[in-house]
């Protein structure tokens, strides 16, 4: 039962995670006033791509044409990690953040190889900024990990959640404070959202993942593509997870699992909105103001580290 | 009786090789002498190993700490003079530089040195350590260039100014034995004053003055820092075979003389007072020398520095004394005899290809002197206190005492001058070895069978010593060691 | 001593590489008897493996006793420690050597060869010695000789003037930290009246707290030396780089843990934790050494000095555990320092594995090419599959992905780090939590790195006519370099074969150290990731479409050239421009000719690190010494009545002391 | 104490005194030969001292020990230095490095530090302060002519006056060493003469000068 649950709330980050994209992409749209395409158009896109045949640059040796697989393989991993209508995961064990975190990291790993393949400026140039970034980002991301784990005195995500779930909602710790505002930042870094990287410009000067999926066409695209919707899926549902769990089904009734679907659905369309609206009201940082960006998601991850020693409960 | 032989032997070889005109006929008359006295050596150590000591007369006496030195002396006399065969077969121009001038004057060395070693009383010791300064003087002046006499010179007015010293410090010994109540006539008769020191209350002061005055005299022949300043040039400029017997033979002979009034003044007035001296000397030598060897351009040069530096050890052995200290202190007189020895021959066949040496001149010897080049190497490693190699052991000796007399200063200083010097070889080593072959095309690299085989025994032994040390070895060090305790 | 069937193999083993093998690879010039004696060399350490695994088990002490014949006592034992590393050496050894049967024969000139191959089988019994010597006297004969004989190996490469100055550095940097370990040794004798290992072990109860201090003190700079500790490691990429491949895999892959294994028997088996303070120390050495290796290695473009940094990177990581492990011991929280302790012997093992294989790979790449340096490299991952196989799996394991080796280490050592949490009330409690931190931008820092390493080397178009030419290496050294690659995935997909074994070692350094349960969730767990990863992977690979190479299309420019590519260097300026208070670069660039500045027909650039631990430490010492020596030469005037001087100035100093003394 | 003892007393600090005296001279002497007779002179005074001293203690061994010193050191020494001298046709002047008075100054204070360097053994030793200040004074003034004098022959004649003060010390302690003792040690000192000559000779063909204080080539 429990597996299969899990199981289930693996499925639905990746199937759904196109439709996050959509729904983000929607809403960025009516921000600005446009009248966007249908929240359903990713599937579609995905569709159609793997529909078209695939074209190979010359250069391209075996890591070029094994690195979408490999990707779409981890992100798929990764998916099986995030709790999400009940405080448990299929790949749940103790000190499991870690793996996700590099599981996340060997995606990128890859990804930035396969630009390199390309043989063009573009794919090394994707690789380089990428490398930058994943490298400045991983403190912060693991660092917000450990401060909760001390803090629910639980080394693994799942443990988290359900502590955080006995918690009363109105004594959140400073701690949480802290950690949500690093892992948040991380995860727009990681994602490849605004202000970090503008996930829809080819322009050399500001492209970082495009960069590197540049010469990528066909399936392989797609399956990067669905990857990165994966991702940028699982990652909102962990922040949700992690930080408002209240509504998951602590026990195993039908009840309480159709109970949290909805409810989970709630809250990850408001961080949605929350991005879109980021997205939109701000303007991309310049290449060299993004470790600044990190460097503060990094000191506000170690302070919520340090805070967890003032934090009596 | 037998202890006549060696003695006699070399004397009258010295007068027989200076009747041969021919070079090789001296040669092998010399050879065949140095058989004989190495023979009669080797009879001599082991009647004592089997009766402890040998006396005739008052004058001439053997006992376990003499015989360890003997047998050093016979076995380096042996390699230096096999060396010399090939050595010295181009004879240098001028007067008294034809190998049987030089064969006698070695002899004649021999002779005053294992006197030294013979000796039963403290005044004819010195007299026989001055007349070793006397006979090498001339060797050291052999080769009459500007730097040998030069040489010379410093080495004869030093080391008699030096030994003067030591004079006075005989005689100051001799007036406390006096005013003791010895009879004057046993009253330098080391074997009686040991066995009369418990006895009879001796001036404690007077012995102290005694010990100051000997170990600055005879410290002047070891090349103790400061009175050192003789040791670099000698062995610079004297013929390799001389700076081998110098640096291998003579320092130890001078050390013997220092050992013994260790003994006898450790009896009078405990062993606290001689052995700081000797601490203070040994850790002096150590430091300079270790430090001037990184600024040397000569290769001999080099050398002479680092036997100062070993002296210091061994100083440094005896003056922590303790089982480990003596035992590693006599063991480092030999293993350094044999590694400096080997340095100075394969220095010798530097000299002889290259034309010079200045460090800075050779390069590439790896390629142009392979042979050679193994040997300095060797020698170098062991020299260092590398292990497999027989210095090894006895520096991990002394050092083990140190540290377990909590002596930290003194470890401490041990372990780093050691750094240093082992840096300084290091450099010269790869300077020399790696390189761009030399402009001036050395000779020919090949080794005559005599130089050959002393470097292969030399090196044999440094290794063999360290990781072996055969027993009857250990055994004859336990009777030296019994004698100074 | 009742010659058992284990000791008799292990005396076999000595045997072979220390006298047989050398000698008659010494002696003769046939080809047979060659490969002959190479042929032994791998049987006799893969049988050492045996020995080691045997020993590991069974916790069987083999006991070779040889003091009868040397002048102080020399006895070889293998207990777990021992046997961890020995399994260590001799596993890097079967390799290597195979790679070396076809590397160093179409290297080098017959001479050099027989040299080469009689020190490379010395060098692996001096290593073999140190981690099994049970005395203080066999275990400073082995560690000299290692340095000797690894230093012979690299002059046996070449004797340019910087190649000998590198040498003259090494050496003299090793002899320095050997005097350390040897004060180290010695401290105890007062105590303990032989340095048999067990007697030690016995009697350090009774050392007083100074003479522990000292004791940590030396062994940490000693040990800290030959692993290349910031600031003690300016040695290593000088030397590292300059030896023949094969002998900087074992030099990097093995030596370096000589000095690991050094510091573990000091510290957790001879002084059982060493002071309080003392871990603290430990983790900040390491942290920094960890950072600041990984952004050197990062700056480098030669890969084998990049290599040889990142090895400085890894020691890093590896004292971090080491460090962890001893805080914990001085909490008293035995299971989660048995569990650091454990991480930090893993990733010594793990990087053994992958180090040498990258080695192993320049080493190849530098007979295909004939060069290292990167900006020459590109596209070799098409001409020489098997070995850009074995480098990634190497790129991979070093980056500290999952399902490779490198990454279990790591996550042991990321565990133990967040358990420091446990540790209420004191500093503990948040320095350890934020060293994940540390540990997390390393692990990212060698990611970048490593993506860098593959990318600009194998990836792409190649850079240079020879990597245009190149040819992928003979059967031999694929096979060598395949071995190490397999054994990085089996680690790193089955930890739990290597982690379990590990914990029940400790139990003997780390009294009370049980089996941690968190030891056994990434051992089920991964495989299960490596399940799922593999299975969508391979599943989706086979999904059916339709392929056809095209010209890159680089967003439609025409005519794209390899020199269009990202370089080496480009590729970590971003992160050299963050850091840039780091390498405080100085930057230089030359158009010529000068005058118009737009339309240039040549742009040089330059950019080197300005901060130097040599400038900062070394040279003043040096200078000192130096200085002091040549006050020493000008006293030595060769004016004979000044040394006449000096004499009666001694005497009457010792006079004036004897009149003042009573 | 009893009368001859004291008679003897005084008659050795006589010679002291009269030693202290050559020794002033010996250091303000400007010419070679001038110092060659001084130095016989005191070893005249000192073999003078000797067969007191074997009268006084019936001693054999002191009468013969007189005679060797006027033998060798009263007239075979001088002899052979006036002959070196001519042979190497060397100047007189010997070089100084200090003027006269400052020499003079340097005596004095050297004889000044004798009598202070032998008053705690002065008890010791049942002979008056002087007498064993006289040999002190020797030893030092020895040294400070092999310091100061640049001239090769006439650092020998430092060292053999060097050589009389610790022969005087001995002398006046100890009444003499063993006389196959004292022998051998006058037979080195001949022989290192000889050899100082020969060296003497050497230096003067390969340098055509006879100041050590030029010889400088072997340094550091």
């Amino acid at each position: 039962m429990k597996t299969a649950i899990n199981i289930i709330q693996a499925l639905l980050l990746i199937l759904g995670a196109p439709l996050v994209r959509g729904i983000v992409a929607r809403c960025k749209a009516f921000l600005q006033r446009r009248q966007g395409a249908s929240i359903f158009r990713p599937y579609s896109d995905l569709a159609k791509l793997f529909r078209k045949e695939d074209l190979l640059p010359p250069t391209a040796s075996i890591v070029f044409r094994f690195v979408p697989f490999l990707l779409f393989g981890t992100t798929i991993c990764v998916a099986a990690f995030v709790p999400l209508v009940q405080p448990s995961a299929l790949l749940a064990s103790r000190g499991d953040f870690f793996l996700f975190v590099y599981l996340l990291a060997m995606g990128r790993f890859f990804l930035s190889l396969g630009g390199f393949d390309g043989g063009s400026a573009f794919g090394g140039m994707g690789a380089s900024r990428e490398a930058l970034i994943s490298s400045l980002a991983e403190a912060p991301f693991l660092l917000s990990f450990v401060a909760l784990a001390i803090l629910a005195s639980h080394a693994d995500i799942a443990g988290i959640v359900s502590w955080t779930q006995q918690q009363n909602i109105f004594n959140i710790s400073a701690v949480h404070m802290l950690a949500f505002t690093s892992l948040a930042m991380v995860v727009i870094a990681e994602t490849g959202r605004m202000p970090v990287d503008n996930p829809t410009t080819h322009l050399e000067l500001t492209m970082i993942h495009e960069g590197m999926v540049l010469e990528y066409s066909g399936p392989r695209l797609a399956l990067i593509e669905w990857a990165s919707a994966v991702k940028l899926h699982s990652m909102l549902a962990l922040l949700v997870a992690l930080f408002f769990p209240w509504g998951m089904a602590s026990s195993l009734s039908v009840g309480g699992i159709f109970l949290a679907l909805p409810l989970y659905g709630a809250k990850v369309s408001v961080l949605m909105v929350l991005l879109a609206v980021i997205e939109s009201g701000m303007a991309k940082l310049r290449m060299y103001l993004v470790p600044d960006f990190l460097g503060v998601a990094s000191a506000v991850s170690a302070l919520a580290v340090i805070f967890t020693m003032l934090d009596k409960r | 009786m037998i202890l006549l032989a060696p003695l006699l032997i070399a004397l009258l070889g010295a007068l027989v090789v200076l009747g041969f005109r021919n070079h090789q006929v001296a040669t092998r008359a010399a050879l065949l002498i140095t058989g004989l006295e190495i023979a009669s050596l080797m009879v001599i150590i082991r009647q004592v190993h089997e009766r402890g000591v040998l006396q005739v007369g008052r004058y001439l006496r053997v006992d376990g700490l003499s015989s360890f030195f003997l047998i050093n002396i016979a076995f380096i006399s042996g390699l230096v003079l096999v060396y010399a065969s090939g050595y010295m077969r181009h004879p240098g121009e001028g007067r008294f530089t034809s190998p049987r001038w030089f064969y006698a004057l070695v002899f004649l060395f021999l002779f005053t040195m294992i006197s030294v070693c013979l000796s039963a009383n403290l005044g004819l010791m010195w007299i026989m350590m001055e007349g070793t300064t006397l006979a090498s003087a001339l060797l050291v002046g052999f080769y009459n260039t500007k730097g040998a006499v030069e040489a010379g010179w410093k080495y004869l007015m030093v080391c008699t100014v030096g030994i003067a010293f030591a004079l006075f410090g005989t005689i100051v010994l001799y007036l406390a034995a006096v005013k003791a109540g010895m009879n004057p006539d046993t009253a330098l008769d080391w074997a009686a004053l040991m066995e009369a020191l418990p006895r009879m209350g001796f001036d404690s002061h007077l012995v102290k003055l005694a010990f100051v005055f000997v170990i600055v005299g005879y410290g002047t022949k070891i090349g103790f820092v400061p009175m050192h300043s003789w040791l670099p040039d000698a062995h610079a400029e004297a013929p390799t075979p001389v700076s081998a017997l110098l640096s291998a033979v003579l320092l130890n002979c001078a050390m013997y003389a220092v050992m013994r009034y260790d003994a006898i003044v450790s009896h009078a007035v405990g062993a606290a007072f001689p052995h700081t001296l000797l601490l203070i000397f040994g850790v002096m030598s150590m430091v300079v020398a270790g430090l001037l060897i990184l600024v040397q351009r000569n290769l001999k040069r080099l050398m002479a520095y680092s036997s100062i530096e070993h002296m210091g050890i061994v100083a440094i052995g005896l003056g922590l004394g303790g089982p480990l200290g003596l035992f590693g202190a006599l063991l480092h007189i030999f293993n350094h005899s044999v590694g400096k020895s080997l340095l100075f021959f394969s220095a010798g066949n530097i000299r002889e290809n290259f034309g010079t040496l200045r460090m800075d001149r050779v390069t590439g010897m790896a390629r142009t002197l392979p042979q050679t080049s193994v040997a300095l190497v060797v020698g170098s490693l062991a020299i260092v206190g590398l292990p497999p190699f027989s210095l090894f052991v006895s520096e991990f000796a002394i050092l083990s005492e140190a540290f377990s007399q909590r002596r930290y200063t003194v470890a401490v200083l041990f372990l780093a001058v050691l750094s240093v010097v082992f840096g300084g070889f290091t450099y010269y080593l790869l300077r020399m070895l790696c390189g761009d072959d030399p402009k001036s095309a050395p000779a020919n690299g090949r080794l005559l069978p005599s130089e050959y085989s002393v470097m292969g025994i030399a090196g044999i032994c440094l290794l063999f010593f360290g990781v072996r040390i055969p027993h009857i070895f250990t055994v004859i060090i336990q009777d030296a060691m019994a004698v100074l305790r | 001593m009742p010659l058992g069937s284990i000791d008799f193999a292990f005396c076999f083993l000595l045997a072979t590489l220390g006298i047989f093998a050398p000698f008659v690879l010494m002696a003769s010039q046939a080809k047979k008897i060659r490969v002959f004696a190479i042929a032994l060399i791998v049987a006799s350490n893969i049988i050492g493996c045996f020995v080691a695994a045997l020993c590991f088990w069974r916790q069987s002490v083999v006991f070779v006793d040889v003091s009868r014949f040397t002048p102080f006592p020399f006895t070889l034992g293998i207990d777990r420690l021992s046997a961890l590393f020995l399994l260590l050496i001799c596993t890097v050894a079967v390799p290597v050597t195979i790679f070396s049967a076809s590397y160093v024969d179409d290297h080098y000139g017959q001479r050099r060869q027989n040299w080469i191959w009689a020190f490379l089988s010395l060098f692996l019994v001096s290593m073999i010695l140190v981690v099994t010597a049970s005395t203080g006297f066999a275990f400073l004969i082995g560690w000299e000789l290692m340095t000797l004989l690894s230093a012979g190996l690299v002059l046996l490469e070449g004797d340019s003037p910087e190649h000998r100055h590198n040498v003259f550095l090494y050496l003299l940097m090793m002899h320095a930290g050997a005097a350390a370990v040897i004060g180290s040794f010695l401290l105890f004798l007062p105590y303990s009246h032989t340095l048999d290992f067990a007697s030690i072990r016995a009697t350090s109860g009774v050392v007083p707290a100074g003479i522990r201090m000292l004791v940590f003190s030396l062994a940490f700079l000693g040990f800290g030396t030959k692993a290349g500790l910031i600031p003690l490691h300016i040695w290593l990429p000088r030397a590292h780089p300059i030896a023949p491949s094969p002998v900087s895999a074992l030099m990097s892959g093995v030596m370096l843990k000589t000095a690991v294994y050094g510091f573990v028997r000091f510290v957790f088996d001879f002084l059982s934790g060493g002071p309080w303070w003392s871990g603290y120390v430990v983790l900040l050495v390491a942290a920094v050494t960890g950072l600041l290796g990984i952004l050197y290695a990062l700056a480098e473009n030669d890969l084998k000095r990049l290599l040889a940094y990142s090895s400085v990177e890894n020691v890093g990581i590896i004292f971090l555990g080491l460090g962890t492990s001893m805080i914990f011991l001085a909490h008293s929280a035995p299971v989660w320092a048995g569990l650091a302790l454990a991480g930090a012997l893993l990733h010594a093992f793990n990087h053994a594995m992958f180090k040498s294989l990258l080695f192993l790979g320049s080493g190849a790449i530098s007979k295909a090419t004939q060069t290292v340096d990167l900006e020459e490299l590109g596209g070799l991952q098409s001409r020489m599959p098997v070995t850009g196989a074995t480098m990634l799996v190497a790129c991979c394991s070093i980056a500290g992905l999952p399902l490779f080796n490198g990454f279990v280490s790591e996550w042991v050592i990321f565990r133990s780090l967040l358990a420091g949490a446990v540790l209420i009330g004191t500093k503990a409690q948040v320095i350890l939590p934020l060293m994940v931190g540390i540990l997390a931008l390393i692990g990212g820092l060698a990611a970048a790195c490593f993506v860098k390493v593959f990318g600009v080397a194998f990836l792409g178009r190649p850079r240079s006519e020879a990597a245009e030419q190149a040819q992928e290496v003979p059967l031999a050294m694929r096979a060598g370099m395949s071995l190490l690659a397999a054994a990085c995935i089996v680690i790193g997909v089955f930890p739990g074969l290597f982690l379990r074994p590990l914990v029940s070692l400790l139990q003997v350094f780390v009294p009370g150290a049980g089996v941690p349960p968190e030891t056994l969730s990434i051992a089920h767990i991964i495989p299960i990731t490596a399940a799922i990863v593999l299975g969508v992977t391979i599943a989706v690979a086979f999904v059916k479409r339709r392929e056809r190479v095209v010209r890159t299309w680089a967003c439609g420019q025409p005519g794209l050239t390899s020199r269009m590519q990202y370089t080496a260097t480009v590729f970590s300026k971003p992160i050299r421009f963050v850091f840039s208070s780091v390498y405080r670069p100085n930057r230089k660039i030359d158009r010529l000719p000068s005058d118009q500045a737009y339309f240039p027909v040549s742009v040089t650039y330059r950019s080197v690190r300005t901060t130097s631990y040599e400038k900062a430490i070394y040279r003043p010492i040096a200078e000192i010494v130096l200085s002091a020596a040549n006050q020493l030469r000008r006293m030595q005037t060769g004016n004979i009545q000044v040394y006449l001087l000096y004499i009666f100035l001694t005497l009457v100093l010792l006079l004036a002391f004897l009149r003042f003394q009573q | 104490m009893g009368l001859v003892a004291f008679a003897t007393g005084k008659i050795l600090s006589s010679f002291s005194v009269f030693l202290f005296l050559t020794i002033l001279l010996l250091v303000v002497s400007r010419r070679f030969s001038t110092s060659v007779m001084l130095f016989s002179v005191q070893s005249a005074i000192i073999a003078a001292e000797a067969f007191a001293t074997g009268f006084r203690e019936r001693l054999a061994a002191a009468y013969v020990v007189a005679a060797l010193i006027v033998l060798i050191k009263v007239i075979a020494i001088p002899c052979a230095f006036f002959g070196l001298a001519n042979h190497l046709k060397t100047s007189s002047d010997m070089k100084a490095s200090t003027t006269p008075t400052q020499s003079v100054f340097i005596a004095a204070a050297m004889i000044y530090l004798s009598y202070a360097a032998v008053q705690s053994y002065g008890l010791s030793v049942h002979v008056p302060d002087d007498a064993l200040a006289a040999p002190v004074a020797l030893i030092l003034t020895g040294a400070f002519l092999m310091v100061s004098r640049n001239k090769a022959l006439m650092q020998m004649l430092g060292l053999l006056v060097l050589e009389n003060g610790i022969f005087l010390a001995a002398l006046t302690t100890t009444f003499g060493m063993p006389l196959i003792i004292e022998i051998g040690v006058f037979f080195d000192i001949l022989i290192g003469l000889l050899l100082m000559g020969i060296f003497a000779f050497r230096i003067r063909d390969t340098f055509d000068h006879l100041d050590v204080s030029k010889l400088r080539r072997l340094r550091g």
